[in-house]
């Protein structure tokens, strides 16, 4: 029964954040913040969906399947966004709010 | 236990399919490869004329594919029509292959020739298993198979205007043949079933509602796309005129036949009895279409100045007749358009072959830079020219038979037949105008280049394909009976009784 | 008159005509070949909706008698599973033929093209 | 409740379509075609076409994604402001789609278990299958058995799109190439910033290798089966192409014995069909390949063209790859 409920919570927190995220995208001033408040969708959020779907299904093989879901977007969405901001700063897109930092702490 | 004799009907589209992917691979230059294909089309070709003598005697022959009954596998059905095509596209690819042995070099660098006889072979068994196919969608993917061969090989042609043909005919060939999965798609949501025998018979039951209706127009449009009936025509001449010579000989005797050949089984065998009204509707669209597409293509053809857009645009203006006979809806009409599908593929093959010759020995296909080719040349001008004959309906040539035939057939329909026949005479003293045209470069213009080669006679083995062919144009001309009795057989197999 | 039982083949037109008229109105070949495939894939949605049944499952037997009551319907899968594989192999030899386009003529525009074919 | 996901997808799909076609950069263009196959196959998860799914995922989203971006570096990537030519086809298009839109209302509705298609041919396919072939994904029956002449079809049209692609890109580019391909397969390994991706992206690979083959072989009891399959390993070559530099890749798997082996794969299909027929049967009759017990030959029948299906698309994804990949530097 708890294990329900706490299934529910997460789904709900990580669904939380996944607004949230929305949001930041849509708000945030320039591409490296807007990166910043997507990765939290693409961690967070379906970290915890996932977990809680994972207590939801109980001990099948859909369970295993989603641990492998997770572990794969474990690995690929930091290397993902990283190459984004990489690939970004290469090309020469200056981040908007560096004008605030003081010059030599500037990229 | 199956005998050899029985699984005959198979064959004829398998062995091309199992000799493509060996020929792709096969070492040496183009000429093992060359040889390969030759021999898996002279025996699909044989195969294909041992279906005939059986079709003639026993009527369509079914096969079962894995042995699973009718609408739940694929099954081939081989009518009389479809023995004819089959005759006409692996003799075509025989013709063509014979045609690139002495023609091929010239065009197409040694190293690429391999993959281009693989695709060849693909073509050949793509459009051999449109014809023989029992099953809707089964047409679709072999459409697919020839199509991209196909492209694959008006691409190779010697210049760069090739690729963008290459691309045109893609995407037109591409819509085509969507849109014919569309149609399959709207008929399959109304009846349940991909067989065209049990679509037929259930279509019945939803005979008259919109979406047969559309599926129908779907079908028309995508098979006009891929047969270049006229407004859908563009990708043609430029595919003839960009792809190497002997590949044209080949597409231009059958690739835009097969649709036309599907458009009688949709028409005849599967939607044509459901319409109702409407189908009088679409076929009237047709026949206008058809007849805009005889007097126009024969028009442009005129004011050609390459020879093989000359002939492209003369195809355009053949393939309207075919369509026209087609959509008459009779089945003296139903005949001619059968009979004219043979000898076209005779008369276009023997014309391109010749341009083969001529294009190995000059370099060029231009009109212009034909002047005195006839002295220098003779043996193949003349055949070109006896081709040409027959191309315009002279009597003794199998043109003059598909004419009269089709004529015939016109002037069964009524008053309209009348008007019809003054437009198909027209049509056929425009072909006079652009036979003419060449003839009188080739024979009676002073030779402008001097071609360097001390032997100028086209190499032998377009020679021999060349007067093969061009004999068979008067022996179909004289004798048309095995052409005849296949046609009617068919149109008595569409129609019932024949009228 | 149950109208959005029909919203799927109401997308299928939107793409259908959405990928039509980029293959008659752009000008770059790589662009059409894009709308070419969106066109193709309108077709597979077209398929795929008509194999749903409400309240079925998949078309695989789980040897589970309460999901193995209703089955989408497999055919048009298949078709569609064919489709798929045709569109991949035109796309592919559609970018092959414009990269050598690109070599041959230093532009993948059709206006361009046909200018350079008229003078030649 | 999965209407409503239906209804979102196809919403999305509907939008994305039109971001693809306004986008003038190609680039964005063809990253928003393969966010467009990703959501057509989501959509066809929901319509219950698992196996269609699967296949669109790999195929539209991996596979072409990667090649638009490999035509597209040797290319344009920016679409010049085309002139002329946008009323009128609109217009036609307009016209059509209104015509069409009125037809749909004599359409089946989704999901209606009344509709002819699910009457007539399909139900027999579900009550028989068990019978005849005995095995758990009907999709796969049909595909392999029942409509086998189909998918051989299909495999000849994939090995055709192979040598059309190494054939049309085999002609020798007018401007020679100012760097070979070692030297650029070097350049892009030595990229410092590049590290990270390749650490992390070879890990995946295995991983990629190992889903292929369990699409592949399992395809009878779950979603799957030889085109996937191939599909997936094709992007896990792709993904070491485009980590380690296309020379490394094409050093792997060496053209000509990619196209040997897609020859190889056409030729086990056919040749099982042959087989078929050399004992006595109609072609692509699997129960000959075991007469004393016909679902077991069925099985056996179904797993070689699945392997034939495989290994024909996995070698000429790879080859299409390798040539548009390596054209740069040829």
């Amino acid at each position: 029964m708890w294990i329900e409920w706490l299934a529910y919570a997460l789904l709900a927190a990580g669904s939380f954040f996944v607004v949230v995220g929305a949001i930041g995208v849509l708000r945030m001033p320039d591409l490296y913040t807007r990166m910043h408040a997507s990765s939290v969708t693409e961690m967070l959020g379906s970290m915890l969906i996932i977990i809680g779907l994972m207590l939801l299904t109980g001990w099948t093989l859909s369970t295993f399947k989603l641990f492998a879901i997770m572990m794969f977007l474990f690995f690929t969405a930091p290397v993902a966004s990283y190459a984004m901001a990489n690939a970004a700063l290469l090309s020469g897109v200056k981040p908007q709010l560096a004008d605030e930092l003081p010059e030599e702490k500037r990229p | 236990m199956m005998s050899l004799y029985d699984q005959l009907p198979i064959l004829v589209i398998t062995l091309p399919l199992l000799a493509a992917p060996v020929v792709a691979v096969l070492p040496g230059r183009g000429k093992l490869p060359w040889l390969f294909a030759t021999i898996a089309s002279a025996l699909t070709f044989l195969i294909a004329i041992s279906l005939a003598c059986r079709v003639m005697e026993n009527g369509t022959i079914p096969y079962l594919l894995g042995n699973w009954e009718a609408p739940y596998g694929i099954v081939l059905s081989i009518g009389p029509l479809s023995v004819l095509m089959a005759i006409v596209i692996s003799g075509a690819s025989l013709a063509g292959l014979f045609v690139s042995l002495g023609g091929m070099d010239k065009e197409v660098p040694p190293p690429h020739q391999p993959l281009l006889y693989a695709c060849w072979l693909l073509v050949m068994a793509g459009l051999i298993g449109i014809v023989t196919t029992g099953d809707a969608f089964n047409v679709f993917v072999f459409m697919e198979v020839s199509s991209l061969a196909s492209y694959v090989m008006v691409a190779n042609g010697p210049n760069r205007q090739a690729l963008p043909a290459s691309f045109k005919y893609l995407v037109t060939g591409t819509f085509g043949a969507t849109f014919y999965l569309i149609g399959v798609g709207y008929l399959y949501m109304m009846t349940g079933t991909l067989n065209m025998a049990d679509l037929s018979a259930r279509l019945a039951d939803v005979a008259d509602t919109m979406p047969v209706l559309i599926a129908g127009g779907f079908l028309m449009l995508g098979l006009g796309m891929k047969g270049a009936l006229f407004p859908m025509h563009a990708w043609m001449p430029n595919a003839y005129q960009f792809a190497p010579s002997p590949v044209a000989a080949f597409f231009a005797a059958c690739s835009t036949k097969v649709p036309l050949f599907v458009m009688v089984r949709v028409l005849y065998e599967i939607v044509g009895h459901h319409l109702g009204s409407y189908g009088e509707l679409l076929s009237g669209m047709m026949m206008t279409l058809s007849v805009i597409a005889f007097i126009v293509g024969s028009l442009i053809a005129i004011y050609s100045e390459d020879l093989k857009r000359v002939l492209g645009y003369s195809s355009v203006a053949q393939i309207g007749y075919m369509v026209l006979g087609i959509c008459l809806g009779t089945s003296a009409g139903l005949t001619a358009a059968s009979i004219h599908m043979f000898n076209h593929a005779l008369m276009k093959a023997a014309l391109f072959a010749a341009v083969a010759a001529v294009v190995v020995r000059t370099g060029s296909s231009k009109i212009e830079d034909l002047a005195g080719i006839g002295k220098k040349m003779p043996l193949t001008m003349l055949g070109f020219a006896l081709a040409g004959l027959s191309l315009i309906g002279v009597p003794l040539t199998a043109g003059f038979i598909s004419k009269w035939y089709l004529i015939k057939a016109i002037l069964e329909i009524g008053p309209l037949g009348i008007f019809l026949t003054i437009l198909i005479l027209l049509s056929s003293l425009m072909a006079v105008v652009y036979i003419w045209k060449v003839i009188e470069v080739a024979y009676f213009k002073p030779t402008k280049i001097e071609i360097p080669d001390a032997r100028t006679e086209a190499p032998v083995s377009i020679l021999i394909v060349l007067w093969i062919l061009v004999l068979a144009n008067f022996w179909f001309g004289i004798d048309p009976e095995f052409v005849l009795s296949l046609a009617r057989s068919e149109a008595v197999d569409v129609l019932g009784v024949s009228k | 008159m149950n109208l959005l039982g029909l919203y799927n083949y109401w997308v299928y037109l939107f793409l259908l005509l959405v990928g039509m008229y980029t293959v008659f109105a752009k000008n770059n070949y790589v662009k059409r070949l894009i709308g070419l495939s969106i066109f193709q894939s309108a077709v597979f949605l077209l398929f795929i909706s008509m194999d749903k049944v409400a309240g079925g499952t998949g078309p695989i037997f789980t040897g589970n008698p309460v999901t193995d009551a209703v089955f989408a319907n497999p055919l048009p899968q298949v078709l569609i599973l064919t489709a798929i594989v045709v569109g991949i192999a035109g796309t592919a030899l559609g970018l092959a033929i414009t990269v050598r386009i690109r070599e041959e003529y230093g532009s993948i525009e059709e206006s361009d093209i046909r200018k350079m074919d008229d003078q030649s | 409740m999965i209407t409503v996901f239906d209804y979102f997808t196809l919403t999305m799909v509907a939008i994305v379509a039109v971001a693809t076609i306004t986008s003038s950069n190609l680039f964005v263009a063809s990253m928003w075609s393969g966010i467009y196959s990703l959501l057509m196959a989501c959509n066809f998860f929901i319509l219950d076409a698992a196996d269609v799914a699967l296949t669109e995922a790999a195929v539209g989203a991996g596979v072409s994604t990667v090649l638009y971006m490999g035509a597209l570096s040797l290319t344009d990537d920016k679409e010049q402001v085309s002139r002329g030519r946008k009323i009128l086809p609109l217009l036609a298009v307009v016209a059509l789609g209104l015509i069409l839109m009125i037809v749909t209302i004599e359409h089946p509705r989704v999901g209606d278990i009344n509709a002819p298609i699910h009457q007539h041919v399909a139900p027999w396919y579900i009550e028989k299958t068990p019978e005849y072939i005995n095995i758990p994904n009907l999709v796969t029956a049909i595909l392999a058995s029942f409509r086998g002449f189909d998918t051989m079809g299909e495999v000849l049209v994939i090995f055709t799109a192979g040598i059309g692609v190494i054939s049309v890109l085999s002609f020798k580019p007018k401007r020679a190439a100012s760097v070979s391909g070692s030297e650029l397969g070097k350049q892009i390994r030595g990229l410092h910033h590049h590290a990270v991706l390749r650490v992390v992206g070879k890990l995946l690979i295995p991983i990629i290798l190992l889903f292929g083959l369990l699409v592949q072989f399992h395809g009878k009891y779950s979603p799957g089966g030889g085109f996937s399959a191939g599909a997936l390993f094709a992007a896990a070559i792709m993904l070491y192409g485009i980590l380690e530099g296309a020379d490394r890749s094409a050093h792997a798997m060496p053209q000509a014995v990619m196209l040997k082996l897609a020859a190889l794969g056409c030729t086990i299909y056919t040749g099982v069909g042959f087989v078929c027929m050399l004992l006595g049967h109609h072609f692509l009759d699997y129960n000959a390949l075991w007469p004393s017990n016909p679902k077991l030959g069925q099985y056996y029948g179904i797993l070689m063209v699945e392997f034939g299906v495989g290994l024909t698309v996995t070698a000429v994804l790879i080859m299409i790859f390798n040539a548009i990949a390596n054209r740069a530097t040829y």
